[in-house]
């Protein structure tokens, strides 16, 4: 389109957000559109902004797990899992075995939860109003058994620098099998529901794709850049916790559309339960928390930590300059970074198409904007 | 009564036509036309004439009043003034007026003036049957009119579309 | 004489308005409670029993709500739009029929009628779209300008099927011809057009495009607030009931059962007719949205020449007398190949790549 | 087509099944025993005093500061009742800001503060979310009864216990005897 076209035609200019329903949280993209035809996209993020980087600075080790359950506030547990590592790698400290199976499990379970609300909402977003309640169903079981775990459904502060507040109760591993066998139908359930749905195929087939290399430039990661069939995954790559113990598969997509990456997080789930079980089996007794002083006072120095979070990469940059509050803590969020190809994925698609392709890279606001 | 009732639906066929061409919206203007239209498919109504009446409706009262609409609320950002202060309105003038004399020459000259009663109404199934055997010519080659009306709009469309999206 | 004549019709229109009302509280009733109960919800249950009431209440919350009207809108346009959708909703029902006595005036063009004014309530959707003077209602004016236009033709198509077999617009004829053999065996390709272009003419899901409100919140709808949108909601559901209607009646035999005395016939219809409005609310919870692209393509690529082929075939049933079951069979035959096709097409490449990438899945370890 | 049915028949089939919600006023679905509700004081039945001192250190560790305490000289120590030389006097727990974190739990060195399972916090008025010490206290007590809660380290926090143990180091022999009556005194604390 030439300059001159755009002078002549006339492009309405669609604010969508911050109060939209389909924005996630509170997030605003201004659309330029040329009958359904989106033109031209600009997000704006920074609504949630909550300065939790720099809060972290004047807060002590212990009460930064706090900041980072809010984060990414779907995720919990494998945001608390990450700041907690940072800190670990700088003292230095072993963290019990039996406390790093407990971390993968409720880690796996929650990419679970976090997965199982993107299926829910991405239903919603491309109009199906069932899914969302059925996946919800199907979270409340995982959020139930946080609640035994952690006494909390969402805000957990449950892991410690060197292992995990408490040991889980008794009837943990019973409860969990339990779980995912409910767990397992319901996926199925959802998977009948919506996968293969003919509309549902026609909404996402081919809608907003991103090839392999744009990928990489734009810093994506997590399901977005497997989708886009890159074989990138924390888990597997650098290992942490007991994951290199674990078999599992990481599913790699090709495309890199809307249903791919809908279809890798389905994929996802059922791999995360396959990790679940093996860690059930494998978990040995002993205790949870190493050895610490009470206050954790790192060495002065800095550490780079990254986990995979359900959303990507998330990593945490600590600088310790020896006293009990951190110097700085930089975070690199997956759903900021998710978002930057959001104009090369939007321009020139229709505007129900937004709402599909926002969905589809499943971003949490809390983490963007920090 | 039914010459109360076509007065009424003649004057509200006259102030939607005045309507049209008076107000300065175009919104409005397309507005006025339908309630012209559902003017006079009230007039068809009292002649008896149910499915011309209902045809109007159909047509003219959904179809091409929502297409006008349509192609309006599209156009909207533009700016209307300067409309009335056409340089061809003279022309536009004689146009009308002459249109105006020749119907009421026609209306004069060849007019039935008989009371309409409701036998003459013709019933369906015999204007169908009609339609399809005794003018069924008419009828393809209405038909196809509008095949080409339809065809050529689309590769207008096409075109322009092309030029913008190379 | 006049009077008498004027005073029964303001009776009669109070009677339907009322009886309306009723129709559009229960379907709201039973919408959230079957929408609830297929989504593993129990639905409204606190007002009254059952939650019975609810609609009474959201009524009454909407009626006391403040009627805002933005300062840009067009304010006549706006405050006329709702009541340029309700009125042809309300027309209709003139020639409706519940049983063969049950009706206010028979037509002898009932079914032209009835398509011809509910046209007209599309005007009222672009009204509304363009007077609220927001860029939402705009979009969703020109969607639902769009799409209910398009999806006119099939209605219309569809309903000729029928009007072929029946040999009459009359619906109490059309009714009558189905004593024996409800078209819905004879006619499916039939049944399945009508069913989904009425389902996209009254604008529910998965053809819930103008008022899609995970994209354009609503609509033309957007800034309608209170009594406004109270009469939009209240000409939806009558909209939505109208549809189920003429299905029951057109395709699922009207009032006819066998066995049952003549009394019984506006129960018989009601009772179909909420069945079908219930499979309308089963499509609700069930799909997902269309796009309006695919919504038009849908339309006029797929929808309108199947109800072209159905009439080809009506025809041809018709003018060389085959036996009615002929129609039946070619129109299953249709539809499956139409079920074939898509999946075909859709289906069977979506799994195939699903199978595909799971076995592309990264299992090795890297550089362990 | 096949997917659509097979779309259909599963929601279908959840008309015939039974819905997972539950009315919540009327039915509570069940609190996990670690759940942690909002921040109570516990109540030292052998002693009739509160467990918490004043000591600050929940204050100071809180994330969001939503604390305030005060300690004073405890009297029943000067009757020989309670080993707590301090105890608190005013303890104010602002709930809008009180994140459920359970850090003042895991800091308190008296056994003092535990999440407890109360929850439902909806109040009319924002003064409303001051939660003073008698209520912190009602909603501990409650929580001691409900869950059968028990001191992680009795020795130290339990005054009947830390009592005799102290009785017991200066006067070994009488000890025994002395000891039993004491932790099964009934306490004044419950009338209250």
């Amino acid at each position: 389109m030439t300059t001159e076209k755009q002078q002549e035609t006339v492009e309405l200019l669609l604010n969508m957000g911050p109060q939209h329903p389909a924005t996630h949280g509170v997030f605003r993209m201004v659309l330029w559109i040329d009958g359904e035809r989106v033109v031209d996209v600009e997000p704006h993020i920074g609504y949630l902004h909550r300065g939790s980087e720099k809060l972290c600075e004047g807060e002590s080790y212990a009460q930064i797990v706090t900041l980072f359950d809010r984060l990414d506030y779907i995720a919990n547990f494998n945001n608390e899992l990450v700041v907690c590592r940072a800190a670990e790698k700088l003292m230095g400290v072993e963290v019990p075995e039996r406390a790093q199976y407990i971390r993968v499990i409720l880690c796996e379970l929650n990419r679970i939860a976090s997965h199982l609300l993107f299926y829910g909402t991405y239903g919603l977003d491309a109009g199906a109003m069932t899914p969302v309640l059925y996946a919800f169903r199907e979270r409340e079981r995982i959020q139930n058994l946080f609640e035994a775990v952690s006494g909390a459904r969402m805000m957990h502060n449950f892991f410690r620098i060197g292992g995990v507040n408490e040991d889980v109760p008794p009837d943990f591993g019973q409860r969990v099998r339990r779980i995912m066998g409910e767990l397992r139908r319901g996926m199925e359930e959802c998977d009948r529901l919506l996968s293969f749905n003919e509309i549902f195929l026609s909404r996402t087939r081919g809608i907003g794709a991103i090839d392999a290399e744009t990928a990489i430039d734009y810093g994506l990661t997590g399901p977005n850049l497997r989708a886009c069939g890159v074989p990138y995954d924390v888990r597997k790559d650098d290992p942490y916790e007991v994951y290199d113990r674990l078999e599992f598969d990481v599913p790699v997509a090709e495309h890199g559309d809307c249903w791919d990456r809908y279809w890798l997080r389905v994929q996802e789930m059922y791999q995360s339960l396959h990790i679940v079980e093996q860690c059930l089996e494998q978990m040995p007794e002993g205790p949870v928390m190493a050895q610490l002083r009470r206050i954790a006072r790192p060495p002065k120095g800095e550490v780079f930590v990254h986990c995979e979070n359900p959303r990507g990469d998330l990593g945490v940059y600590l600088v310790s300059d020896g006293g009990p509050k951190p110097y700085r803590v930089k975070v690199r969020p997956p759903s900021f970074c998710s978002l930057m190809p959001l104009k090369h994925l939007m321009r020139g698609c229709y505007v129900a198409d937004c709402v599909v392709i926002l969905g589809s890279i499943d971003i949490v606001l809390g983490e963007v904007d920090r | 009564m039914t010459l109360v009732v076509f007065y009424l639906l003649a004057a509200v066929t006259l102030l939607g036509a005045m309507g049209v061409v008076v107000t300065r919206n175009v919104v409005y203007a397309a507005l006025a036309l339908l309630l012209s239209l559902m003017g006079v498919a009230g007039i068809y109504l009292l002649l008896f004439a149910e499915f011309l009446a209902l045809v109007q409706v159909l047509i003219y009262g959904g179809a091409i009043t929502v297409v006008i609409l349509f192609a309006i609320m599209l156009t909207r950002l533009r700016e209307y003034k300067g409309v009335m202060e056409n340089p061809q309105w003279p022309l536009g003038l004689l146009a009308a007026t002459a249109l105006f004399l020749v119907l009421v020459a026609a209306f004069l000259v060849d007019s039935p003036r008989m009371n309409v009663e409701e036998r003459l109404a013709v019933p369906f199934l015999l204007l169908g049957g009609s339609l399809f055997s005794q003018w069924a010519i008419a009828f393809e080659v209405a038909s196809l009119v509008l095949l080409v009306a339809l065809i050529g709009a689309i590769i207008v469309a096409r075109g322009e579309d092309s030029r913008e999206r190379p | 004489m006049i009077g008498r004549e004027v005073a029964l019709a303001a009776a009669g229109l109070v009677a339907l308005f009322v009886g309306l009302s009723v129709v559009v509280l229960s379907l709201v009733w039973l919408e959230r409670k079957f929408l609830g109960r297929l989504q593993g919800r129990i639905g409204p249950m606190r007002v009254g029993p059952f939650g019975l009431l609810q609609p009474v209440a959201d009524a009454v919350k909407l009626i006391l709500k403040e009627d805002v009207v933005p300062a840009w809108a067009d304010k006549g346009l706006f405050w006329i739009a709702p009541i340029l959708m309700f009125v042809p909703s309300f027309m209709v029902w003139v020639t409706i029929p519940f049983s063969r006595d049950l009706v206010i005036r028979n037509l002898d063009m009932g079914l032209f009628y009835f398509i011809a004014v509910s046209v007209v309530s599309v005007v009222g959707l672009v009204m509304a779209g363009w007077s609220s003077a927001s860029k939402y209602a705009i979009l969703g004016g020109l969607r639902s300008a769009a799409q209910l236009v398009s999806y006119e033709i099939p209605v219309i198509m569809a309903v000729l099927g029928v009007v072929m077999l029946a040999g009459s617009m009359n619906l109490l004829t059309v009714v009558d011809k189905q004593a024996s053999v409800p078209y819905i065996l004879v006619q499916p390709l039939g049944l399945a057009v009508f069913l989904i272009a009425g389902v996209a003419e009254v604008g529910r899901t998965p053809f819930d495009i103008y008022p899609a409100e995970s994209e354009i919140v609503g609509g033309p709808f957007v800034e309608y607030s209170g009594a406004h949108w109270a009469i939009f909601f209240l000409a939806e559901y009558i909209n939505t009931f109208v549809v189920a209607l003429l299905v029951t009646l057109l395709f699922l035999g009207g009032w006819q059962w066998p066995h049952l005395p003549g009394v019984w016939a506006p129960v018989v219809v009601l009772v179909k007719t909420y069945l079908v409005v219930m499979v309308i609310f089963w499509f609700r919870a069930t799909f997902p949205r269309l796009r309006i692209d695919q919504l038009m393509a849908f339309g006029w690529q797929v929808l309108i020449p199947l109800s072209f082929v159905n009439i080809v075939l009506t025809g041809i049933q018709l003018y060389y007398r085959w036996p009615s079951w002929s129609l039946s069979l070619m129109s299953l035959g249709i539809i499956l190949a139409m079920a074939y096709w898509q999946y075909r097409t859709q289906t069977a490449p979506a799994q195939a790549l699903a199978r595909s990438y799971s076995q592309r899945a990264y299992s090795q370890r890297r550089g362990a | 087509m096949l997917a659509t049915l097979k779309g259909l028949v599963t929601t279908l089939a959840w008309a015939f099944r039974k819905p997972v919600t539950a009315q919540y006023p009327k039915q509570h679905l069940p609190i996990q025993p670690r759940y942690m509700g909002f921040p109570a004081l516990l109540w030292d039945d052998t002693a009739g005093e509160p467990f918490c001192t004043g000591c600050m250190v929940c204050v100071r560790e809180c994330p969001t500061q939503c604390m305030k305490a005060e300690m004073k000289d405890n009297p029943l120590q000067q009757e020989g009742k309670s080993h707590r030389r301090k105890i608190i006097e005013r303890f104010e727990i602002n709930w809008n800001r009180c994140i459920l974190c359970g850090i003042c739990v895991e800091v308190c060195n008296f056994d003092a503060i535990e999440m407890s399972h109360v929850h439902e916090l909806g109040g009319y008025a924002r003064a409303g979310s001051r939660v003073t010490l008698q209520e912190l206290l009602k909603y501990g007590r409650e929580f001691q009864e409900r869950s059968g809660w028990k001191p992680s380290n009795p020795e130290k926090n339990v005054a009947g216990v830390a009592l005799a143990k102290e009785k017991e180091k200066r006067q070994p022999a009488a000890a025994a005897s002395r000891s039993e009556p004491a932790s099964s005194n009934p306490s004044p604390g419950k009338e209250s």
